[in-house]
């Protein structure tokens, strides 16, 4: 089933059909209810394509992804509701504001390396928390931001309702994994798996590391912005529990079930453990005991998820249609080469 | 002048705990490189058991805190064997993520058997000792010496005993300890085991001092994360010195600047540090 | 125990398919709730669920009501929203478009808020569990506020405090938004009415690792009366750490927190003396609130809180309004409530709610308790 | 083309090279040699930018490059392939290639962005110019199966494509037979002359002597940081310095 | 005493050895000589369980060493004291001496000899006794590394180039001490690139070239081998 499901993916027109459906979702539903949870996670899956660019291309585990959602959110939140803002300035407010303060954590986060990367970033997002929870006066605090502006509509459209806030979220989405399929296949997203491969490679081939990891975060954060700027226009009244971690190890999660580091991933990932999750409602917390244990076998046998796993599968079926050898080798070259030793 | 040493039974008591939370930290990720994020709910379990052992058991407080350490010892051996081991070979991140799996797994366990109200966990010290206007309540004595008897003998068992010495040989030079017959397997299982005898032991002790309830790891493993850059990751002294200093830091910018603000203190702090010094205060190589 | 029982039948229901929340069958009406089940308030939210559950189980027992010449039974669909506005949002949706429910029951003013942004053009009334006034002053027609709103409280309760234990106050509330309302408004009315704010730090009661230090920021400032008060297990700690640093005054404590509670987490009812708050249930000496006592204690085996009793008699006045109208419409119950109230057999009513004002809060007296020589005192409020 | 001088490294207050002044010619095989810990790596190291040395100079074309960053020392054509070379493994042999010649072009996100004429241009060369590199070393055939699948030898080859996909004038390369064959070996061999042939200056570090003393114009000879020797492959394994140096022992033993 | 009979090891697709087939006996000093690359640390580490042979088979005393866990290894009485002596840096020179009796540690009678044994042999390092490893110079922590491997008491002792990176004078001193530890009665493999000085105190050879065993002989034979030349600086 699911490889059925994948090779489909495979073929070209796929892609449009997957459009297609999503298009007609909204009159295939039962109601209104269901148009509305796809909606968020779409929402969602637009902020785990931002992670996908740092953490799955760019290799640098981001740990304040669902802080800077949280700033897409109250930015446009609190310019809507506080300062009187009309939806779209303080939409394009909500991207600058990700981008510029995604900058400024860049320069300074990226200088570091692995786990103190991934801790500093724990930190960063823990601080944008706090920072929302206490700092009142701009914020309100745990009161929340209530009476945030729906997206203003175009003539008859309406994005208080929810099968235009659809279509607007889905054009979004499109847009979101359009630009990612094309940064992929481009020369800056090669640079980018090239930093993931190793920084002095990296290096050597006359990649600027800081520039480009830089360049990878902000776009990441943007991608939050996108995603906290949607959410605060879809439910109107945001808390400081937006900026909680537990967002981004959901994200992590979808992520990785999805596909770290494809393109269909982190919208298979998103959309489908959203789906789990509504039906097995009642689960909610409990639904951990079943998905803790789930994400410590995933990623110690399929380490690259469902996509990542089913595009292996079909790449060596295709080599194994195609007359030509067939040799597997893992992990050789750091062994064989600690064997040949190291100069000082 | 009262209220300032006040604080600093405060800063003590707090330092006591984050040093023992960072101090199991440390030490696995000075053996085996795994920053555990799960180390958390570790010290959540602990407090959870001890509340077991003396509310359905009926037992003491040192007996429910004896067998707390032992559950959450095994249960820590059961994470290196089942999901660390597994992954030795995997790139960083996958370590991590299942560490994130295992925290989520365990929370729901709790909440499932225990839901997720506050608990109480009363221990028999209750007393307050009162040096001229000085209030120390017995518990936060009994955290700062337990504290500190944890610490002397978990060095003397380090420096003194073949055993212990076989985690420092580790996590100094792990070819060395092969080439002397050390098994890497049988130290990673102990150095679980530790962590989590110390987060077992330092929930058992804080907990009474405070509500026992899934959530409660989630500050306390942050604040030990960012113990543990500030002394330098995989360092002892470093861990105990960091947790003081976040201890002192909390105890007297809650004080003196604001409560409200006081757990940004401690990250504050972490990403100004980073920020000039990327390896941390203590740490003797870059990163 | 019961969390594990709700997994395998929430397990057992998914893998055979099943929808939780099925369609309302025939002489059936459901009825939403959706409140926090899991996460640091599931508590919280069992309570209210379990007042609900209560009176859906006696109207059907008695076999259900009256609807246009139909014998009609409540089912309760529940969902958990982890106290989150957005999931309630969700919740709300799905409950209206796959349960057709005429009203949802919440309680949080958070997710009272999320819904009223569709609520009347999606048509369902919002039965709101929370004492922040702003929720029926925003003049949402279909919106009714099941508890009194807090200003009551905040007047009564600052009149006492400053009658009888002194003029200075320091404030030692929680830090969530309710909290935070609270605190605001009892500021305001402490220093219009004479008396003097000398400390001000809240703390968080649900994360905070230690309120020593807090509270001794306080302590430091002398002050005659604490204002306290988050959830009761916290509170009670706040009042037994400023009790060990010596603070002799009066508590005044949000209604959130019961000192009953309180009391029992801070170590004994003498280290509650002086603390004023709201009566607890298992004070009131009225009939109908002995007789719900009693059922409730018989049905869960423990005291039961205010947010069950509450809750219980808005579920029973909501049956009363669509059986008097044989209507399910959210508009004609929402007018037919107050009347409904008002003619509810007393047994269900143990709060005595005999009105609902014109912008939908229920009537009900303020009361106010005080602890007096180791006892919880019901005090007349002037 | 290359001028070294006095070129030192200081670790802590070990010299890992000391003084060393050298000068490789272009269009040569040039070979460094020289016993475990000699310093041979860390002076590629130095030289390629991702050590900053402790004094002395490199010169490029005449062109100081001694302090500048990694990136724009490749930018002026200096190539390098390590001893191992991390690769993309779920990936294919030609697009792992691609972002070697990343360096030549300039298109940025903004392109990306509305796929300008520059970046679809850009592109194109990088991918001819994969291709070609690929050509060169003879992988044409791999071009589109997953580096996970090739061989230990063909992942060597892909790391020398890689070095010459960013259109360097000297490639520097760590031990390029090491870990493979000695039939394979010679296949290298011919590699490196062949690059040469086609104008490049090489430059390499390698145990293998037979291959080296065959290959080589050049040989300069390190031993615990320092330059002990330099010359023709008669004319180093003739020198009692070198003998010294690997064989150990007193002179008679040499003898 | 040690036999080895057509041992291979492979990583992936490549053949770091093939087709190993070496004696030690007891008693014996034997020199492995090769180039850099040869193979000689793959061996030794295919002989301390350090990494898992693919194929023939490895004994010792008639024990098989393949699939053993190297501390089996350790305490069945091979010990290797491997190149870049891999010592703990921030212990004392004691502590790591006493860290190689690991294996032995319920015997602390017999380990305050051997202790007393092995500072006979380094008699400097007992000035050192209490100051961190890592402090030490190349050579003197050398001298603790061949002390922690004697430490652990082996039967066979196989050192891995153990005068790399130090001045020619220690070189000497090195290979003395070598010799005296093989005459006072532990067999020894060793592998070096100073490769004259090595089979001057040798009492048998095997060279090692791309991961086979190409020629072996007797000290004198091996000494006058223009082959042994070419090996090194390939002549």
């Amino acid at each position: 089933m699911l490889f059925k499901l994948g090779s489909l993916l495979m073929k070209p027109g796929a892609k449009m059909a997957l459009l297609a459906f999503a298009i007609v979702f909204p009159f295939l539903a039962d109601n209104e209810y269901q148009v509305y949870v796809m909606a968020s996670a779409f929402v969602w899956a637009i902020a785990v394509y931002g992670l996908n660019i740092i953490t799955g291309y760019c290799g640098q585990l981001n740990l304040a992804h669902g802080g800077f959602f949280a700033i897409g959110a109250y930015t446009l939140g609190l310019l809507t509701a506080d300062a009187g803002w009309s939806f779209w300035p303080a939409f394009v407010a909500a991207l600058v504001m990700t981008a510029v303060l995604g900058f400024f954590v860049g320069i300074v986060s990226l200088r570091l390396k692995e786990h103190y990367f991934a801790i500093f970033t724990l930190c960063v997002g823990f601080i944008i928390y706090l920072l929302i929870d206490k700092w009142e006066e701009l914020t309100h605090g745990p009161i929340g931001v209530r009476d945030i502006a729906a997206p203003s509509g175009f003539g008859l459209v309406d994005f208080t309702e929810t099968t235009p806030f659809y279509y607007l979220v889905l054009a979004f989405l499109v847009f979101s994994i359009w630009f990612m399929g094309r940064l992929s296949r481009s020369l800056l997203g090669r640079t980018f798996i090239a930093i993931r491969n190793g920084d002095e490679l990296a290096q050597s081939l006359g990649i600027n590391l800081m520039r480009n990891k830089v360049l990878a975060f902000v776009l990441s954060t943007t991608y939050a912005g996108l995603a906290g700027a949607l959410y605060a226009g879809m439910v109107r009244f945001i808390g400081p529990e937006e900026a909680n971690i537990n967002h981004t190890f959901d994200m992590i999660t979808y992520l990785l079930v999805g596909g770290i580091g494809t393109l269909t991933g982190p919208l298979l990932g998103t959309v489908g453990i959203v789906w789990i999750t509504q039906s097995l409602q009642f689960l909610e917390e409990y639904r951990m005991i079943i998905f803790g244990p789930l994400l410590v076998i995933l990623v110690i046998f399929f380490p690259r998820g469902i996509t990542g796993q089913f595009l292996t599968w079909m790449h060596h079926k295709a080599q194994s249609l195609a007359p030509g050898k067939k040799r597997r080798e893992s992990k050789v070259q750091t062994a064989s080469a600690r064997e040949a030793e190291n100069n000082a | 002048m009262n209220l300032f040493f006040q604080q600093i039974i405060n800063g003590l008591t707090l330092g006591s705990i984050y040093g023992l939370v960072a101090l199991g930290l440390t030490l696995v990720y000075g053996i085996l490189h795994i920053p555990n994020f799960a180390h958390g709910a570790l010290y959540m379990v602990g407090a959870f058991m001890s509340y077991f052992f003396m509310t359905d058991l009926g037992v003491h407080y040192w007996v429910a805190m004896a067998g707390s350490a032992a559950v959450v010892a095994v249960l820590a051996i059961l994470c290196e064997r089942l999901v660390f081991h597994p992954l030795r070979n995997s790139p960083p991140i996958h370590d991590k993520i299942a560490a994130i799996g295992i925290l989520l797994f365990l929370e729901a366990v709790v909440q499932m058997f225990w839901g997720s109200d506050f608990r109480r966990l009363s221990s028999p010290f209750t007393g307050i000792m009162n040096f001229d206007g000085l209030i120390i309540p017995e518990q936060r004595l009994l955290i700062i010496v337990g504290a500190f008897v944890l610490v002397i003998a978990l060095q003397l068992f380090l420096r003194k005993t073949m055993t212990g010495a076989t985690i420092i040989a580790m996590a100094q030079s792990r070819e060395g300890a092969f080439l002397v017959g050390i098994d890497a397997n049988r130290v990673a299982m102990m150095t679980f085991a530790i962590s989590g005898v110390l987060a077992a032991v330092a929930a058992s002790l804080y907990a009474p001092i405070n509500l026992v309830y899934p959530a409660m790891g989630h500050l306390v493993i942050m604040k030990a994360f960012v113990i543990i850059i500030l002394g330098g990751m995989g360092s002892i002294p470093g861990a105990i010195a960091g947790g003081m200093i976040i201890g002192f830091a909390e105890a007297f910018g809650g004080f003196y600047i604001s409560t409200a603000y006081k757990d940004i203190i401690a990250f504050g702090l972490l990403v100004l540090i980073l920020s000039v010094r990327p390896q941390g205060l203590f740490a003797k190589g870059a990163h | 125990m019961k969390n594990v029982k709700t997994l395998a039948q929430a397990v057992a229901a998914a893998t055979l398919g099943m929808t939780l929340t099925a369609g309302a069958m025939a002489g059936e009406v459901n009825i939403g709730f959706t409140g926090p089940l899991s996460g640091g308030a599931a508590l919280y939210g069992e309570n209210t669920l379990s007042g609900l559950r209560m009176a859906a189980e006696e109207i059907n027992a008695a076999g259900g009501f009256d609807l246009d010449g139909e014998k009609t039974t409540i089912n309760l669909v529940s969902l958990d929203d982890r106290y989150s506005p957005a999931q309630a949002a969700t919740n709300a949706k799905r409950l209206k478009q796959e349960s057709n429910v005429p009203a949802v029951f919440i309680p949080h003013s958070g997710g009272v808020f999320a819904l009223q942004d569709f609520n009347e053009k999606d048509d369902f009334l919002i039965m709101a569990y929370t004492s922040v006034p702003t929720v029926t002053e925003k003049g949402n027609s279909l919106t009714l506020r099941i508890p009194p709103t807090f200003d009551g409280y905040v007047r009564a309760f600052t009149d006492y405090a400053l009658e009888h234990e002194g003029k200075t106050l320091g404030m030692a509330g929680a830090t969530h938004e309710y909290a935070k309302i609270w605190a605001s408004m009892i500021e305001e009315e402490w220093t219009s009415k004479g008396g003097e704010v000398v400390a001000k730090n809240p703390m968080d009661y649900n994360k905070s690792a230690d309120f020593f230090t807090g509270v001794s920021r306080i302590i430091a400032e002398n002050p005659d009366v604490m204002f306290v008060g988050g959830a009761s297990e916290p509170t009670g700690l706040v009042v037994q750490q400023a009790r060990q640093m010596g603070f002799q005054g009066g508590f005044i404590v949000m209604d959130q927190a019961k000192i009953d509670e309180v009391a029992e987490v801070a170590g004994g009812m003498e280290m509650v003396e002086g603390a004023i708050g709201v009566v607890p249930l298992s004070v009131y000496e009225t009939e109908a609130a002995k007789s719900f006592i009693e059922r409730y204690q018989d049905k869960y085996g423990k005291m039961p809180g205010s947010e069950a009793a509450y809750n219980y008699l808005a579920l029973h006045g909501l049956v009363e309004a669509m059986d008097a109208t044989e209507s399910t419409d959210p508009k004609v119950i929402r007018g037919a409530i107050g009347k409904a109230l008002a003619n509810m057999d007393s047994s269900k009513n143990p709060y005595e709610v005999t009105d609902v004002t014109d912008k939908g809060g229920f009537v009900t007296e303020t009361t106010l308790a005080v602890v007096k020589d180791g006892k919880i005192v019901r005090e007349p409020i002037e | 083309m290359l001028k070294v001088e006095h070129l030192t490294k200081m670790f802590g207050g070990l010299a890992a090279v000391n003084d060393v002044s050298v000068d490789f010619e272009a269009g040569k095989i040039n070979a460094i040699i020289g016993p475990n810990g000699a310093g041979k790596s860390t002076f590629f190291n130095l030289i390629s930018g991702l050590h900053q040395p402790t004094s002395g100079r490199i010169l490029l074309d005449g062109v100081d490059v001694t302090h500048m960053p990694c990136d724009q020392v490749a930018r002026l054509g200096v190539g390098r392939t390590f001893q191992t070379t991390n690769l993309f493994e779920q990936a294919t042999v030609l697009d792992n290639l691609i972002v070697g010649h990343r360096l030549r072009t300039r298109s940025g996100l903004w392109d990306v962005l509305i796929n300008s004429k520059r970046l679809q241009r850009e592109e194109k060369a990088a991918r001819d110019k994969a291709m070609e590199a690929l050509d060169f070393v003879g992988l044409t055939h791999v071009a589109g199966q997953f580096i996970a699948d090739i061989t230990q030898e063909e992942r060597k080859r892909v790391a020398f494509a890689l070095a010459l996909a960013t259109d360097p004038k000297i490639v520097l390369l760590d031990e390029p037979a090491a870990g493979v064959n000695p039939e394979e070996t010679e296949g290298f061999a011919a590699l490196m002359r062949k690059m040469v042939d086609n104008g490049l200056t090489v430059c390499l570090i390698e145990h293998k002597m037979d291959m080296i003393m065959s290959l080589a114009d050049k040989i300069m000879v390190l031993d615990h940081g320092e330059k002990i020797a330099e010359g023709t492959p008669e004319e180093v394994r003739n020198n009692p310095v070198v003998i010294e140096a690997y064989l150990g022992g007193d002179e008679d033993a040499a003898a | 005493m040690l036999q080895l009979e057509n041992v291979d090891v492979c990583y992936g697709s490549f053949k770091a050895l093939t087709d190993i087939s070496m004696t030690v006996d007891t008693g014996e000093l034997v020199v492995l000589l090769g180039a850099n690359g040869a193979g000689k640390t793959t061996l030794f580490n295919a002989i301390s369980g350090l990494v898992k042979p693919t194929g023939g088979d490895i004994r010792f005393e008639d024990k098989h060493l393949n699939g053993m866990k190297p501390s089996a290894v350790v305490s069945g009485g091979v010990v290797q004291c491997a190149e870049g002596r891999k010592l703990f840096p921030q212990m004392s020179v004691q502590q790591n001496l006493m860290m190689g009796a690991y294996v032995h540690r319920r015997d602390r009678e017999g380990n305050r000899k051997r202790l007393n044994e092995v500072l006979e042999l380094f008699p400097i390092l007992e000035d050192k006794a209490s100051q961190p490893a890592g402090s030490l110079s190349g050579g003197q922590q050398q001298m603790v590394a061949i002390g922690r491997a004697m430490m652990s008491r082996p039967r066979l002792l196989i050192l891995d180039e153990p005068s790399l990176g130090l001045a020619p004078l220690v070189v000497r001193q090195m290979f003395e001490t070598i010799r005296q530890i093989n005459s006072l009665g532990t067999t020894v493999l060793l592998a070096e690139q100073n490769a004259f000085a090595a089979l001057k105190i040798a009492d048998r050879a095997y060279v090692m070239e791309n991961g086979r065993l190409v020629m072996d002989g007797d000290r004198e034979t091996m000494l006058g081998n223009e082959e042994v030349r070419k090996a090194y600086i390939g002549a």
